[in-house]
């Protein structure tokens, strides 16, 4: 896949620095970066946002401790941390403490697929130039890993709620804890939109998808530029419901009402002091950051530069990444700073009533969006009849389908056939050839995708025996063949032959479509 | 690699210990919770012996299996409302109008 | 040609149908009665003529006597009334000289009686229904004896018995009288019972149940040859069993031993009921079924000897009892039952003929000596008691002279009718076939001895003794079951009605029906007076035919020669036909001394009380145990109602009711019933309430199962 | 050497039915629900030794992140967890229950052992692979899942119905 000009401006960096396999390391670098950054910004966040809303309200900030009250978050922190333990009598101990730890947990956890920067290897070997992703976990189901932590986040609010045995505790944790599940749902559905672009849910594939020119003869200086980011490619909707979520998500500025000073006294934290109310503070702001990173890498293109130009090029994705994380958290600042509170059921209406008809509808949009303009040529995998030959599949027993055509007696174990070698042996009925053990692709070796057929361009689009058969014969169609993309592997692999419409002929076109697939991403679209 | 019938154990063990749960509390709420955990350890074994025989049937049932859970839950806790509104008390030996 | 046997049966039912519409025909009472008593008797003696014409033209004529002709004109003989499977029953009538000879005997004598009896019972009120049932009773002998199969003779049979059950209870104002008919009809049901189970096991061996079929399938052709309805030869066992049943229903009908207690209290109906249906006909019906079977009983000796040796016996016992009777019907009654013994004994020995002969005659002078005693019992206006009789000979000398040709004549005085039938069975007996003839034939004179001394006994307790009646003293035993109206109505036609002449103002207080006694009559006191002649005419034909039947038949034996076609020899069994011990005049001689003996005898002993008229004294009466028994009819009743009506009460009421049906039958349903209660009960106990108990019924099916299939899947995969 | 895998297996393992037990043994609900959502999560670690990817962040996010959630408010709402409220009353039917599963678990073991070795597949569990599978028109699993949703439709409107005071 061709090297954009920005990923080669990062550098290129030796496979091996002495004996260290440097690509290894990576995701640890990435885990460290992460933890510091969040752990070590957080103070800082604290006087940003307090020098902020005061400049905004046309007052100076804190200034009194350090140079232009840089330490004022560090004074507050000893003095949070010397404050006297107090503890209601008759609190659920265990509860009252584990609930900062577990607001606290998902929060910095968040932080792990967050897809910092793409560094470029030269392998000593070939000296042919792979890439890595700065991440701490390159896992295919990033996003949703996020998601899921996001939702855990909830317990610690109720759990706090109900642990302080007060009243006004417990309904501040219930309402959050309501406020949180609903906008969760929004900001599902907006992450639905731009994961349908971006065709898969690990983030650095996201972002790499924004690296792209904007429209069909842009100039080549807007490739991965900012028009090119979802936020424009998705329609500004999702981006304006992500960031309501987001902001709904981490009981922030309009929406804080469950710990309002106003309302509940201190909502779910009223009975916290000293460094659990900060843990508490802390989860919040990691939240923040996370939800803000995640913003970033969704809509405005992660660790790409605003426009792929040298200048730009040079200074590395990380930085890129953590100036816009920091332009959201202004953001934040500025909403608390100008918005006024909400009230609850308009709150809640908003959520429920406004963001989410309008995140289904957008959804539906980009569905036909995505499928008609986007792709257009796999208008056969829009979910009608997708050609399951190439995917390196998990081997789907014959029977199955059998099944479903003539339901002939089920002889259990009958695929256990001798698969070795070629993806031909398929059992008389089926045509079910048994999966190619890990052999398959020749490009085994990246390890993200062990065992994946090699999405290896070169793969010839003809190592079908049969010729390309136009039509797929419906019922042969029915083999999803495990054929797990040794179709696409460079061996010459001959297509079952006795079996009519041999999935070779598919393969070769849903290969041409993979390579265009393929092009735009560096490495192998199936995950 | 881990033998499949280790998960086939694990799941046993969870699944009893829920039908303990079901068959020894009295909060119908708990009872929930141990029908959840049977759930799961079912849930459990289909991935295990999806894997097994490298098939990915296993997962696609446990998918459905989670929406049913949930239906269930939500229905089984608005059932509890409601008794717990009607009765004042949810310990289940205390609801037995259909004595005989 | 067509026949006209259907006329014989048809007529008479054409009278019961006249007589019992009369209501409706014949507004006022008196014509009603009138025209009852001109067709009653009309038609019984039209079908008289009707069945001499028939003997005459169709029967004499037709191939050895015998033809079958169908009830119902139009129809064929074979035309089935009743088809049910295999079984078939159809209307023929049988022609043969036995049936003729009882059709002549029923119409001839039965139209005599009919005619005595328009006299007998003019002043009753209830004489279209008298003469209904009489007419019935005709319709249902002539079906009996002419019937082609057994199933007809039994609808005869069972007609026959309700008929005198009717006839009996005819006054069933008087208990007693009911009480009678009940007994008479109950007793006829146990013989019919046997006849019926005769009549089954004659079916399942011969296949069918006509006499005589064409292509000799008849019951008595196969019978003739030894072989059933499937060819196999007739086992004897069946044979005896056969007989043994059907003699149980001729026992029943014909008042033989076990069987007779009804035949005295049968004396409570009206004596034309008396004379026709126990004396002539009825009891007769059993031994021309024994006669009509006569192939069957041939062939076993056992059922012979069972008919010979009941005969003989009942013949004694009867004879014993009647010495001691002061009641004249009783008398004739126990007369009957010892001279049927008679009958049964020839039958027993093998000489049907004779027995026929026997019946024949004993018709004549019984019907005879029945209608006399009712003369006198007219006359002395319903009195029935000897001891209160006497002298009658002057007051009713044509009565006592008919009454002397009937005693004579059964007495078996030498020239009587009895005596030429009776002395043939008593030369049959002496050679029975089975042996002991020379007992039989002892105690056959022994009877006869003693029939003739107390027929003598009545004669001179009636009519030779001093009166012992004053004429003030007599009233009548009946009260008129006249309404007030029909009674103002009658004396105001004076004699019109009455073939009577001069009755008196009836002068008792109460008139109403409940009260009548058993008697109709409705006038009291009078003196004794002769009889109307509609009641003496029949007399004077009967007394002829009673000496002229004897001489006629007796020594030319035209009877044996006329009846011969439908008896079976004895040479078809397996017994030989017996002779008698000495050749017949001696046998002549011998009845001749005995009954001249009886008659000497009694005409000795009761000239010399010819004042009390008793011969022994009141407690010697009492005291003798001889006497006693006998006078109690050797305690039969007294038995028969110990051992059925206490005895038999008792068991079932402990046994049948409390026990089987109260604890068995009731016991078992109830039982179950609780059962099911019970157990639904303790299933209830199930349903706990508790979700809990629930789920653990459920953890257990769940385990259950896994133990069964795993326990399955081990076998199967061998583990 | 034990492999990585299981040691990660067994850890997985003794935490999952330690809050197994915790769930059925602690009297408070809300501790045996947080204990319930402790196993949820080694449960979806589990999923992810046996390569099922997708289904791991489901089980977090359906599980322990709605349901659980549910759970507690119930408890929280209803105000449940009265300790001790509920005390046992006859002694028989934990024991029953105790032989009960003691007996299961032993008709099970027969069932744990598995004929054939495991076979290998790639990409087991990935979210392509479940898409592709879910939303193939042939397979027998596109119609499972429209009705689901009509399942889950049908749950809402029932909860509503049952909860809501006034209807």
């Amino acid at each position: 896949m061709s090297q954009t000009v920005n990923d080669l401006m990062h550098g290129i960096l030796p496979e091996h620095l002495g004996p260290v396999q440097i690509p290894a390391l990576v995701p640890y670098v990435a885990l460290a970066g992460i933890i510091g950054f969040i752990l070590a910004i957080v103070p800082g966040l604290i006087w940003i946002e307090r020098v902020v809303i005061a400049l905004m309200q046309d007052r100076s900030g804190p200034n009194r401790v350090g140079p232009r009250g840089l330490l004022q978050t560090m004074a507050d922190g000893v003095k949070l941390f010397f404050k006297e333990e107090i503890m209601p009598r008759s609190v659920d101990v265990k509860i009252y403490y584990l609930a900062p730890i577990i607001a606290m947990i998902p929060a910095l956890a968040g932080g792990g697929t967050l897809p910092l920067q793409v560094l470029h290897f030269r392998s000593d070997a070939t000296g042919a130039i792979f890439t890595r992703p700065l991440m701490v976990g390159d896992v295919n189901i990033g996003l949703l890993y996020i998601l899921a932590l996001s939702s855990l986040q909830v317990y610690g609010v109720v759990l706090a709620g109900w642990a302080s045995n007060n009243k006004y505790s417990l309904l501040g944790g219930l309402r959050a804890s309501a406020q949180l599940i609903s906008y969760e749902l929004a900001m599902g559905l907006s992450i639905l939109c731009v994961v349908m672009l971006a065709g898969s849910l690990r983030l650095n594939e996201i972002v790499a998808k924004q690296n792209v020119l904007p429209f069909a003869g842009a100039p080549e200086i807007l490739r991965g530029s900012v028009f090119s980011w979802f936020w424009l490619q998705s329609g500004i909707i999702p981006f304006i419901i992500y960031t309501i979520a987001m902001i709904a998500e981490t009981n922030r500025a309009p929406f804080d009402l469950p710990e309002a000073e106003s309302e509940l006294i201190a909502g779910f934290h009223t009975e916290y002091s000293s460094m659990k109310f900060a843990m508490f503070f802390m989860g919040e702001y990691a939240s923040m950051l996370t939800v803000c990173g995640l913003n970033a890498a969704l809509f405005w293109g992660g660790s790409l530069p605003p426009f792929n130009i040298p200048v730009l090029a040079m200074i590395p994705g990380v930085v890129w990444f953590i100036i816009k994380v920091m332009a959201g958290i202004v953001f934040y600042v500025w909403l608390r700073a100008t918005l006024p509170r909400l009230r609850y059921d308009a709150l809640m209406n908003l959520g429920w009533k406004r963001l989410l008809p309008l995140g289904l509808v957008w959804m539906f949009v980009m569905a036909v969006w995505s499928g008609l303009v986007l792709h257009p040529d796999n208008k056969a995998s829009a979910a009608t009849s997708v050609q399951l030959e190439n995917v390196d599949l998990p081997f789907v027993p014959a029977n199955t389908y059998k099944e479903i055509e003539d339901p002939k007696p089920v002889v259990p174990n009958q695929k256990v056939l001798p698969s070795a070698g070629g993806t031909g042996g398929g059992p008389a009925g089926g045509g079910r050839p048994a999966p190619q053990p890990a052999t398959g692709g020749a490009g085994a070796s990246n390890p993200q995708a062990p065992g994946r057929g090699g999405a290896q361009p070169q793969a010839n689009p003809t190592t079908g025996g049969s010729p390309a058969t136009e039509g797929q014969s419906p019922s042969s169609f029915g083999s999803a063949s495990g054929a797990s993309g040794a179709g696409v592997a460079p061996m010459p692999v001959t297509a079952p032959s006795g079996i009519p419409g041999s999935p070779g002929g598919q393969r070769t076109r849903l290969n041409q479509q993979n390579q265009k697939t393929e092009s735009t991403g560096e490495n192998g679209s199936d995950h | 690699m881990v033998p499949t019938s280790y998960y086939l154990v694990l799941a046993g063990i969870l699944f009893t210990i829920g039908v303990l749960g079901v068959l020894v509390k009295r909060n119908p709420i708990v009872i929930f919770m141990c029908i959840e955990l049977m759930l799961n350890a079912a849930n459990l074994t289909f991935v295990a012996l999806g894997k097994h025989f490298g098939q990915v049937n296993g997962q696609m049932y446990v998918i459905f299996a989670l929406a049913v859970a949930a239906a269930e839950v939500s229905v089984g806790l608005g059932i509890i409302v409601a008794i717990f509104r009607s009765k004042e008390t949810i310990n289940i030996d205390e609801v037995n109008l259909m004595k005989f | 040609m067509p026949s006209y046997a259907w006329l014989i049966v048809w007529l008479p039912l054409l009278g019961f149908v006249h007589n019992a519409s009369a209501g409706y025909l014949y507004k006022s009472l008196a014509t009603r009665k009138k025209a009852v008593s001109y067709v009653a008797p009309g038609v019984v003696l039209l079908a008289f003529a009707a069945t001499l014409y028939v003997l005459t033209k169709e029967v004499l004529t037709s191939p050895d006597h015998r033809a079958i002709v169908s009830l119902i004109p139009g129809l064929s003989p074979e035309t089935p009334w009743m088809s049910v499977g295999g079984f078939k029953a159809s209307f023929g009538l049988l022609l043969d000289p036995l049936s003729m000879l009882m059709a002549m005997i029923v119409t001839g004598i039965g139209g005599l009686i009919h005619i005595y009896a328009t006299g007998y019972m003019a002043e009753d009120r209830e004489q279209p229904r008298f003469f209904t049932y009489f007419n019935l009773f005709i319709f249902m002998m002539l079906l009996l004896v002419l019937g082609s199969n057994f199933l007809l003779m039994f609808v005869g049979w069972e007609g026959v018995g309700s008929c005198s059950y009717l006839l009996i209870s005819f006054w069933y104002t008087d208990s007693n009288n009911a009480k009678a008919g009940n007994k008479a009809f109950i007793v006829n049901r146990v013989g019919d019972l046997g006849f019926a189970l005769g009549m089954m096991a004659i079916w399942s061996t011969f296949g069918t149940l006509s006499f005589f079929a064409d292509h000799g399938a008849g019951v008595m052709q196969l019978a003739a040859k030894h072989v059933d309805v499937l060819g196999h030869p007739l086992a004897p066992i069946m044979i005896t069993g056969i007989c043994v049943c059907l003699f149980i229903g001729a026992m029943g009908k014909s008042a033989q031993i076990p069987l007779w207690v009804w035949l005295p209290d049968a004396m409570a109906g009206p004596t034309p009921v008396s004379a026709l249906i126990h004396a002539a006909t009825m009891v007769t019906a059993g031994v021309v079924m024994v006669t009509r079977c006569s192939w069957l009983f041939v062939q076993s000796p056992q059922a012979l000897q069972l008919v010979g040796w009941i005969g003989i016996a009942t013949a004694f016992v009867g004879a014993t009892i009647g010495l001691v009777q002061n009641d004249i019907k009783r008398v004739l009654a126990f007369s009957t039952v010892s001279q049927l013994g008679y009958m049964f004994l020839a039958c027993g020995v093998g000489n049907f003929t004779a027995g026929m002969f026997h019946v024949l005659t004993h018709a004549c002078f019984k019907a005879l000596l029945f209608l006399g005693s009712g003369a006198v019992i007219h006359s002395m206006l319903g009195e029935q008691d000897m001891r209160k009789m006497g002298g009658l000979r002057k007051l009713i000398p044509r009565t006592w002279a008919v009454m002397f040709v009937g005693t004579y004549a059964i007495a078996g005085f030498p020239g009587g009718a009895g005596f030429f039938s009776k002395d043939e069975i008593l030369g049959a007996a002496s050679g029975s076939p089975w042996g002991n003839g020379l007992l039989l034939y002892i105690l056959g004179l022994l009877t006869a001895f003693m029939t003739a001394f107390y027929m003598n006994r009545l004669m001179h307790k009636t009519f030779y003794t001093d009166p012992r009646y004053t004429n003030g003293e007599l009233h009548a035993h009946h009260h008129s079951n006249f309404t007030p109206e029909e009674e103002a109505e009658l004396d105001g036609h004076g004699a019109a009605v009455a073939t009577h002449h001069g009755h008196g103002e009836a002068d008792h207080a109460d008139h109403g029906i409940d009260t009548a006694t058993d008697h109709g009559h409705g006038h009291a006191g009078g003196s004794v007076h002769e009889s109307p002649p509609s009641m003496m005419f029949p007399l004077y034909v009967l007394a002829i035919l009673s000496v002229v039947t004897g001489i006629v038949l007796g020594p030319t034996h035209i009877f044996e020669k006329f009846l011969e076609p439908s008896v079976a020899k004895m040479s078809l069994g397996p017994l030989s036909a017996g002779t008698p011990m000495f050749p017949e005049t001696i046998g002549w001689i011998i009845s001749a001394v005995v009954a001249i003996a009886g008659l000497a005898f009694a005409s000795v002993i009761y000239t010399k009380v010819r004042v009390t008229g008793e011969a022994l004294s009141e407690n010697y009466k009492t005291k003798n145990a001889i006497f006693r028994f006998l006078m109690e009819k050797w305690y039969f009743d007294k038995v028969y109602n110990y051992v059925f009506i206490t005895l038999g009460g008792k068991f079932a009421d402990k046994v049948l009711w409390r026990y089987v049906d109260v604890k068995l039958v009731d016991g078992t349903f109830n039982s179950l019933a609780e059962l099911v209660g019970s157990v639904s009960n303790s299933l209830r106990k199930l349903q706990t309430g508790y979700v809990r108990n629930y789920a653990l019924a459920i953890m257990f099916g769940v385990v259950a199962l896994l133990v069964g299939l795993l326990a399955q899947w081990n076998v199967l995969s061998g583990h | 050497m034990p492999t990585a895998s299981l040691v990660t297996f067994f850890i997985l393992a003794t935490i999952a039915v330690i809050s197994a037990i915790m769930v059925v043994a602690n009297v408070n609900p809300v501790r045996s629900a947080l204990s319930l959502v402790v196993t949820f999560l080694t449960v979806a670690a589990l999923y992810i030794t046996l390569e099922a990817q997708f289904i791991a962040a489901v089980q977090i996010i359906v599980y322990a992140g709605a349901i659980m959630v549910l759970f507690l408010f119930v408890i929280m709402l209803l105000n449940l967890s009265a300790p001790g409220a509920i005390k046992e009353k006859g002694k028989l039917q934990p024991r029953v229950a105790l032989a009960l599963s003691g007996v299961f678990i032993l008709v099970l073991s027969p069932l744990f052992t598995l004929p054939g070795d495991p076979r290998a597949a790639q990409n087991l569990g990935t979210v392509r692979t479940i898409g592709l599978f879910l939303y193939n028109p042939t397979l027998p699993w596109l119609f499972p899942f429209e009705v689901t949703s009509i399942l889950l439709l049908v749950a809402v409107i029932g909860a509503i119905v049952m909860a809501k005071r006034r209807i």
